[in-house]
């Protein structure tokens, strides 16, 4: 059985990699949309792996709640991006400028 | 593993939540059969959903705190009132939007819709037991707020705006899960009043639970805006087309004052010590940033924006102090806030017309000229939102600093008058605008009847609450027990 | 038994009737202003000779509350009066000089348009100087003291369009004002040790002030009544125009002549010997204080009289002789022949009021004109004018029978009679003041009245004398000879050339020795110099016989025959003289550069300081650096702080990363 | 004799009523508007006048009180009262407003509506202000009263106005704020003490250590301290004196600064006696900084209105001077005589200077509104044009620089006879002020009164109109009724006195 540490270290770096991915990725907005499903998948690993340590459900239900919302998530997402390339012609996030101060 | 059992008392409990479900789901429908022509009716059937949603809180009110849904779910007073007053925060925002939306073009189904989703968001995470809930309720409101800001399709500066409030909301939330995750694992309960008894017995300085808790606050005050998780603010509230921001400025905050109070006052009340070390820095980061950068700005809504910043390291003062007084503190100062940020906005709405948008500092010069009364009702809002009496936003100074002082911070209510003091530059600023200058063009207000009464009574209730503060201070007392 | 009534009468009905002419001026008008207050004053002066009456014929000192300003902590503060002897005297010479000069107003101001303001002011003076005389308290003292001190400035400044006189009304005041700031705080000196400002209440703790000390300095213990002393008479040098105070008085002739006469050398200028007087009883326990008037008195004696050797200005050498004679009056107080000073105060109040009416007189003449090079030879056209001013003259220089040989001789005597630090060289001070003052006041006379006819020249001179007096002319067009005034100028001549004349005689056995004043002025025995005085005096005409064998008749005499010599026997010598004593005439003529140094040391030091303070304290540190440099750095710092806020999401997330791993760190690593 | 209505409410609440009418009728309706301001405030005056014939001088008690529920919550109370501190106050409140409004009658031309509503509410706040017997009630009264002249400095000032005004605003707020703090923990303390309670006379007979007294202490001073205005927080004075119009002047300087110095005689001394004893030294040196420092930089202005404002900081140093004796004085003596004196100085120098620099600034109005400069050397023989405006000039001069038998020479005489008493230095250095204040005083006088016409502004002068000569003339009655006739004033204060003399010697720790 893999100890409990190794599925949470597992997440901690999976959550640290989508955190890095959103600040040093400075092209492309979908990468960002990537990272985000990242964080929560990092987070879904740990809600199992306490769920199972623990023997308790409502970690796994608590997952199930997170993937769903996550594609809502995904959807608007990507629904913004498909407005602002509209206006735009470009999804780079270094253009995303406009407002600053 | 206790039995699932749910029963009419359960569906009592969140017949307000259902009420607007329902509601959103048919206006929803009708909206879908309705000409731009009619669109009136689903706005009326919005307002009438509030106000059928306040009949339904009022009707269900309950006088002591119930759970229901297997602990899911909470309603308690404090929810019902602060539900109440989202109602009404909402239904304000809606009337005070209406020129303008027609004026874009964006008075249209899908944003009453969002502004009920979000609403209902909001109630959830009012009646929030469960972490879950919470969770769902601060997504629910989240996602319907990116899309209302994103809702102006064919402009490129709100497009912007929703991308970074998005992808960073989507790290807050991220970060709020993470650190749910871990309170999950080490107290085995998502449930808020079983994990107040779990964190005792693990022991609130376990180092676990702190890096979870420090998890959760990022989250949070990600929500509230607090420094430095503020970045979104500006930008956001001057991105969003001023009815959008309007709505983001206001009745959100009472539901994230909510979730502090059910996350750190009821869930994680043991850690308190823990976590008002925490809240102290943003708190003092949020007020010296909020106050100094808004100085700087020229635009009223970016400076309204980091107004917001320094206003919520002040209800943070409130719920820092981790006690009754201070969360009643910080309540009122929630409700007091909320109350001003509204008008204040409103008050670009008024100016603006087709095609103009007032948003702008100058904007506002010579106001005294052209509408002595307009001008006295932003000059109120900026006295008290300055903090001066006798607006009411003294009082909510004066409760949040009680607060603080009264568990042994005095330093940190000097900071914070001293910040208040360079924050009142900038409102006097908008004054000083409206009254000592001359305007830049003569154009007559051209707002329609409701706006200007609407926003009268807004101005005369800072006054008027000012003057009798006693009424929404005891309404705090009495929901806050 | 005086009445209240009476006394109460005394003071207002000059108030009363310069309040009619000040407000209600237009309304009675020119006669009705004078009317009014002559009437006034008149009364004043005849309730004032019926007081000194009844005090005569035995009637106890009156002292008693009038009115109660205010009570503070305990203490009273009122009005009331203290009439004994002295006061009756100074009340008598007070409203009868002032009568003198407003009888003699109507001729001297009648052309003038602020006739009736004029008369206000004058009888708003006599009410200020009879409440200052007439005190029982420091507080009212003080309150005439300061009152006579707005009129002078009103009254200097009288024509005010004239920048000169306007600066000389302002610089009066501010030198009054040192002084008053000393008696001030001589006067809360006086209600620290005793709790009290009645001077009865006062002199009767007398002994037990001077039994306590002060320490001013850390270390140094002073005699608490040596301290008030001091202070009070700081005081008094200001009023009485004692060196260094003195610099007003000369500046002070900007005023019309009338007010020179009745303020700056009978009344006003007079109050700080007359109050010095009334403080014997403290100022007879501090030797020290008392060498200090004496050396300060005859600084002044002497001093101030040379400087009337080389002015040419009528006024201002009769100004300079009532420095000189105030000096001579304080070195009386200082000799503790307080009945002495008081005594040539009130003759000096008649001659002196006699010389510059008879002065005015002349300068009305002359249409305004006041340097003595353009007179001479005026005998015979203002005879009067002449023989009083001569009267005038001989009682200022102390002229064997006239009343001035009477107090002057008897003064000199007192000093030399005196042993206390600082005698020696007072006397030799008083001694050569004697040779000083006949030169000046018969180089006057003889420059005016006598030698040869220089008006008729004077228009062409006109300019070299300074263009202030092209502003005199109210009303004074017409040239011509020059010619009498008539009978209102003339009248207070001959009335005042009476007593300047005989008052001497008449009244020093009573008043020097027959105890006049009775317990009004406490001398301690060994102090008595008066006394001494008395010892060798064997009625008038044994006196006047035994000043013949003294130093003082001789120098008098010298005095007037040099004058004589250089400025109608040989008046080309006076300019070689002054060519070659140029470094002293040079200092004379500067009068001791007092007003330089008070200039730039005073008058530009002061606003160089607020300068400094002002630029550099308040807009340069107080305002530059912490109030808008702290504005600045709040404006600057949200400058640089709105950069942060880059519009870039990735610094924004950064920034939320860095946020949370500041506060996991802080927890962890804690 | 009390009321059985409440004559202060009155007082504050009619004038507010006032200005809310006026703002109502707005600025078409002026011609009716001026009469309500008028109307409005010499009512206000006339039952103002009742707080003085019906004031018992025999106690030191509170009196007129009223007290409602307002905020219990916080145990805080719409509580009113006079004592014979606060009642010469009021009184000189509701003396000066309508002479304000007399005295800008027709001279304000831009929103006149708005320019009198300013001057009502500022007058009912005013009275607030000395009136509040609860520090929450006082402490909104004292904020909210910079508004309306915020208002009315930045409206209708002058050409640095805005400069001026948020200066102001920014230095008063900055200073009182933490005063705030202090209240909310006196509260606090209150409350562990048992019973909750804003009441000033609770926090005056609430123990406190020493510590704690400090900082109390310094967080009045510093409210205090600012509208005083005291050396060195006294820069904001000149600024918004000079920009201000006539009437803001009057006001700033007749009444607002006086706040400052019954803050002091109300909070800081009674509160926090050991504290105050242990800093006085701190006080009374500003103090006397003020005198000297201030005299010599007055003296240098070229502006008249800044003149008279550096010469309001002079002599406000009086009253703080006088009101910190008593500790020197039992430190040196052992008892207490003096201190009453050097209090009743104080007030009577307050009020004074209230008459005083308000007429002078008067003054200084009626020669702006004929030239529009406020350069001394601008003027030169003004006389000439205008004698009766002149001899009005010269009288509050000479009040201004202290002559006795005017209201100027009470205060200064008693103050200088008490501070002898402490220590002879501070008789020395305050007594400066007799030199220093007659010539700044004076010299302004000369060069802006006397002298021949200087100009063709000063040659086309015309005399004071009937409004102008009523607002002087008032106001020089008034000057002279107190510097001959004092003892009323000091009788109504006298107990009151003596009951904060004995407080302030008993130690709180």
């Amino acid at each position: 059985m893999i100890p409990l540490e190794h599925v949470l270290l597992l997440a901690g770096v999976l959550f640290a990699l989508s955190v890095a991915g959103i600040f040093l990725n400075r092209k492309n907005v979908i990468l960002l949309l990537m990272c985000i499903e990242l964080m929560l998948l990092s987070v879904n690993f740990n809600f199992i792996a306490f769920a199972r340590h623990l023997g308790d459900l409502n970690g796994q239900i608590f997952v199930f709640f997170i993937m769903t919302v996550a594609a809502a998530e995904s959807a608007i997402g990507l629904a913004i991006l498909v407005v602002l390339f509209r206006r735009r012609k470009s999804i780079n996030v270094e253009q995303l400028d406009l407002m600053k101060g | 593993m206790t039995e699932v059992v749910i029963n009419a008392a359960d569906y009592a409990a969140a017949a307000a939540e259902i009420f607007v479900l329902g509601a959103i789901c048919a206006i929803l429908l009708v909206d879908l059969f309705l000409d731009d022509a009619k669109r009136w009716i689903s706005f009326a059937l919005t307002l009438i959903a509030l106000v059928g949603a306040a009949f339904v809180t009022v009707n269900f009110a309950v006088d002591e705190r119930v759970t229901a849904f297997n602990g899911a779910f909470i309603a308690d007073p404090m929810g019902d009132v602060l539900k109440l007053f989202a109602y009404g925060t909402v239904g304000a925002a809606l009337l005070y939007a209406r020129e303008s939306l027609q004026q874009r073009g964006l008075f249209k189904g899908e944003y009453f819709v969002l502004a009920l989703l979000a609403l209902l968001g909001m109630m959830v995470m009012t009646s929030a037991g469960s972490l879950l809930t919470v969770y769902l309720g601060v997504e629910l409101l989240a996602l319907s707020l990116y899309s209302l800001v994103a809702i102006e399709r064919d402009a490129e500066v709100p497009a912007e705006s929703a991308m970074k409030y998005f992808v960073l909301g989507a790290i807050a939330s991220g970060m709020m899960l993470y650190g749910f995750s871990i309170v999950y694992g080490l107290t085995g309960t998502l449930q808020l009043d079983d994990l107040a008894i779990a964190v005792r017995e693990v022991g609130p300085d376990k180092l676990g639970l702190l890096f979870g808790l420090v998890f959760i606050v990022a989250g949070l005050a990600f929500k509230f805006g607090a420094v430095p998780f503020h970045m979104w603010v500006p930008d956001v509230y001057h991105g969003a087309a001023t009815p959008v921001t309007l709505f983001i400025g206001s009745a959100p905050k009472i539901a994230y004052f909510v979730l502090a109070i059910r996350v750190l006052a009821e869930g994680l009340g043991a850690m308190v010590e823990s976590w008002q070390g925490i809240l102290i820095v943003l708190s003092v980061l949020s007020m010296a940033i909020g106050n100094v950068v808004a100085i700087a700005q020229s635009n009223l809504k970016r400076m309204l924006a980091y107004s917001t910043i320094s206003n919520v390291g002040f209800i943070l003062l409130g719920i820092l102090a981790g006690t009754t007084d201070g969360y009643r503190a910080a309540m009122y100062y929630t409700f007091v806030y909320v109350i001003m940020a509204i008008g204040s906005f409103a008050m670009i709405l008024l100016l603006s017309r087709k095609g103009f948008e007032a948003d702008k500092l100058d904007d506002f010069r010579g106001l005294n000229r052209k509408s002595p009364w307009f001008a006295a009702v932003m000059a109120m809002l900026m006295f008290s939102t300055a903090g001066v009496p006798p607006f009411v936003g003294f009082w909510a100074k004066l409760a949040v600093l009680g607060a603080v002082v009264e568990v042994g911070l005095e330093w940190l209510a000097v900071v914070a008058v001293v910040f208040s003091v360079i924050g009142a530059y900038y409102y006097l600023r908008v004054v000083k605008l409206m009254y000592f200058d001359e305007p830049t063009e003569e154009v007559e207000i051209q707002a329609g009847g409701t706006m200007r009464a609407l926003l009268s009574l807004n101005g005369l209730a800072v006054l008027l609450l000012g003057i009798f503060p006693s009424v929404l201070i005891e309404l705090c007392a009495r929901v806050l027990p | 038994m005086i009445r209240e009534s009476v006394l109460v009468t005394i003071v207002l009905a000059p108030l009363i009737a310069s309040v009619l002419a000040g407000i209600a001026g237009k309304l009675i008008g020119r006669r009705g202003a004078h009317t009014v207050t002559i009437l006034g004053v008149a009364l004043s002066c005849g309730l004032s000779i019926y007081v000194l009456q009844q005090l005569l014929n035995g009637a106890p000192t009156y002292n008693d509350a009038w009115y109660t300003w205010l009570v503070s902590d305990g203490i009273r503060m009122e009005v009331g009066f203290l009439v004994d002897r002295l006061t009756a005297l100074m009340m008598v010479v007070v409203t009868f000089v002032s009568l003198c000069v407003h009888i003699y107003t109507i001729g001297y101001m009648h052309d003038d348009p602020g006739y009736q303001r004029f008369f206000s002011y004058i009888s708003l003076f006599t009410f200020s100087m009879l409440m200052l005389v007439m005190s029982n308290n420091f507080l009212q003292l003080f309150f005439g003291w300061e009152a006579v001190g707005l009129v002078s400035y009103l009254l200097i400044g009288f024509w005010y369009t004239r920048p000169s006189a306007i600066f000389a009304n302002m610089k009066a005041f501010l030198v009054n004002r040192v002084g008053d700031f000393g008696f001030v705080l001589g006067i809360a000196g006086v209600v620290y040790f005793t709790g009290s400002l009645d001077y009865v209440t006062v002199f009767g703790q007398a002994e037990q002030i001077a039994s306590q000390t002060l320490q001013i300095f850390p270390g140094v213990d002073w005699n608490a009544i040596t301290v008030i002393c001091i202070l009070l008479f700081i005081g008094a040098m200001g009023k009485s125009a004692q060196v260094p105070l003195h610099v007003w008085l000369p500046d002070s002739m900007e005023g019309p002549t009338p007010i020179s006469a009745l303020i700056h050398a009978a009344t006003m200028v007079t109050a700080g010997i007359f109050m010095v007087a009334r403080m014997s009883p403290l100022f007879e326990l501090s030797e020290m204080a008392l060498s200090f008037v004496l050396v300060i008195g005859a600084t002044t004696a002497f001093f101030m009289g040379l400087l009337g050797l080389v002015n040419n200005d009528i006024k201002r050498v009769v100004a300079y002789s009532t420095l000189s004679q105030l000096g001579y009056m304080t070195v009386a107080l200082g000799a503790s022949a307080y009945s002495v000073a008081i005594f040539h105060l009130m003759t000096h109040a008649f001659f002196k009021a006699l010389l510059f009416l008879a002065a005015g007189s002349v300068i009305v003449a002359m249409h305004h004109e006041q340097d003595m090079r353009k007179m001479g030879g005026l005998k015979k056209y203002l005879p009067v004018t002449y023989w009083t001013a001569l009267i005038g003259s001989l009682a200022l220089i102390g002229f064997p029978g006239t009343s001035g040989f009477f107090s002057k001789d008897a003064l000199i005597e007192a000093v030399h009679a005196a042993n206390i630090p600082g005698a020696t060289y007072a006397y030799w001070c008083v001694l050569l003041g004697v040779f000083v003052t006949a030169f000046y006041s018969f180089r006057l006379v003889f420059m005016t009245f006598h030698g040869s006819e220089r008006f008729h020249t004077a228009a062409d001179h006109h300019e070299s004398h300074g263009g202030h007096d092209a502003h005199d002319d109210h009303g004074h067009g017409h040239s011509g000879p020059p010619e009498e005034a008539f009978w209102s100028i003339k009248l207070p001549l001959i009335v005042l050339a009476v007593p300047s004349l005989l008052i001497g005689a008449f009244t020093i056995t009573p008043v020097l020795f027959g105890g006049y004043f009775g317990d009004a002025i406490f001398v301690r025995p060994e102090h008595d110099t008066v006394g001494h005085v008395g010892e060798s005096f064997h009625g008038i005409v044994g006196f006047m016989l035994h000043a013949l064998t003294g130093p003082v008749f001789w120098l008098m005499l010298a005095g007037v025959v040099a004058s004589w010599y250089l400025y109608i026997k040989r008046p080309d010598l006076p300019d070689v003289i002054a060519e070659k004593f140029s470094a002293i005439y040079k200092v004379l003529s500067n009068k001791f550069y007092f007003d330089e140094i008070n200039q730039f040391v005073f008058g530009k030091g002061s606003v160089g300081l607020g300068k400094a303070l002002w630029k550099v304290g308040d807009v340069a540190l107080i305002d530059g650096l912490a109030v808008n440099g702290s504005a600045r750095v709040v404006g600057w710092l949200s400058g640089v702080v709105r950069r942060i806020q880059t519009g870039y999401l990735y610094h924004y997330a950064f920034a939320m990363i860095i946020g949370l791993s500041a506060l996991i760190a802080w927890y962890v690593l804690r | 004799m009390q009321f059985d209505w409440p004559i202060l409410s009155v007082l504050i609440w009619l004038p507010i009523a006032g200005g809310l009418v006026m703002l109502a009728l707005g600025e078409r309706a002026i011609g009716l508007g001026r009469w309500v301001a008028l109307v409005t405030t010499a009512v206000t005056f006339g039952l103002s006048t009742l707080l003085y014939t019906n004031f018992d001088m025999t106690t030191a008690q509170m009196q007129f009180v009223e007290r409602l529920a307002w905020l219990p919550q916080f145990a805080s109370y719409y509580a009113l009262g006079v004592d014979g501190i606060s009642m010469p106050l009021v009184i000189l409140t509701t003396f000066i407003t309508p002479l304000v409004v007399i005295a800008a009658w027709t001279v304000i031309e831009k929103k006149p509506a708005q320019y009198f509503a300013s001057f009502l509410i500022l007058e009912g706040l005013m009275v607030g202000v000395f009136a509040a017997t609860d520090a929450l009630l006082f402490y909104v009264f004292w904020e909210a009263m910079l508004i309306p002249m915020f208002i009315i400095i930045g409206v209708w000032g002058g050409p640095r106005r805005v400069y001026a005004t948020i200066k102001f605003f920014l230095y008063t707020f900055l200073g009182s704020v933490f005063m705030l703090v202090s209240l909310i923990y006196m509260y606090l303390k209150t409350c562990d003490a048992g019973s909750c309670s804003y009441a000033i006379a609770d926090f005056q007979r609430l123990p406190l250590a020493m510590n704690a007294q400090i900082l109390i202490f310094i967080a009045f001073l510093l409210a205090f301290a600012v509208k005083v205005p005291m050396w060195p927080v006294h820069t904001w004075l000149p600024d918004a004196h000079v920009e201000a119009p006539t009437g803001g002047s009057v006001i700033l300087a007749a009444i607002m600064l006086k706040m400052g110095g019954y803050g002091f005689l109300r909070f800081a001394l009674p509160i926090t006696p050991d504290a105050a004893q242990q800093l006085d030294w701190l006080v009374i040196s500003l103090s006397l900084i003020a005198v000297v420092y201030i005299g010599f930089v007055a003296l240098v202005q070229q502006d008249m209105k800044k003149l008279i404002a550096y010469s309001s900081i002079a002599h406000m140093g009086f009253v703080t001077l006088g009101s910190f004796l008593v500790f020197e004085l039992v430190r040196v003596h052992g008892d207490v005589r003096g201190a009453a004196m050097g209090i009743d100085g104080a007030m009577v120098q307050m009020i004074s200077h209230g008459l005083v620099s308000g007429a002078m600034f008067f003054c200084v109005g009626v020669l702006y509104d004929r030239v529009h400069s406020r350069e001394i050397s601008a003027y030169g023989g003004v006389v000439n044009k205008m004698p009766i405006f002149a001899a009005f000039a010269v009288l509050f001069a000479m009040a201004n620089s202290g002559l006795p038998a005017t209201s100027g020479f009470v205060g200064e005489f008693l103050v200088i006879l008490a501070s002898f008493r402490a220590d002879f230095w501070y008789a020395f250095l305050a007594g400066l002020t007799l030199i220093l204040g007659a010539a700044y005083t004076l010299w302004l006088v000369k060069r802006v009164v006397f002298g021949p016409v200087t100009n063709d502004h000063v040659a086309h002068l015309t005399d004071v109109n009937s409004r102008e000569l009523f607002v002087l003339g008032v106001l020089a009655v008034a000057v002279l009724l107190l510097g001959v006739w004092p003892a009323p004033l000091l009788d109504v204060m006298r107990p009151t006195i003596e009951q904060l003399v004995q407080q302030i010697t008993v130690s709180k720790l």
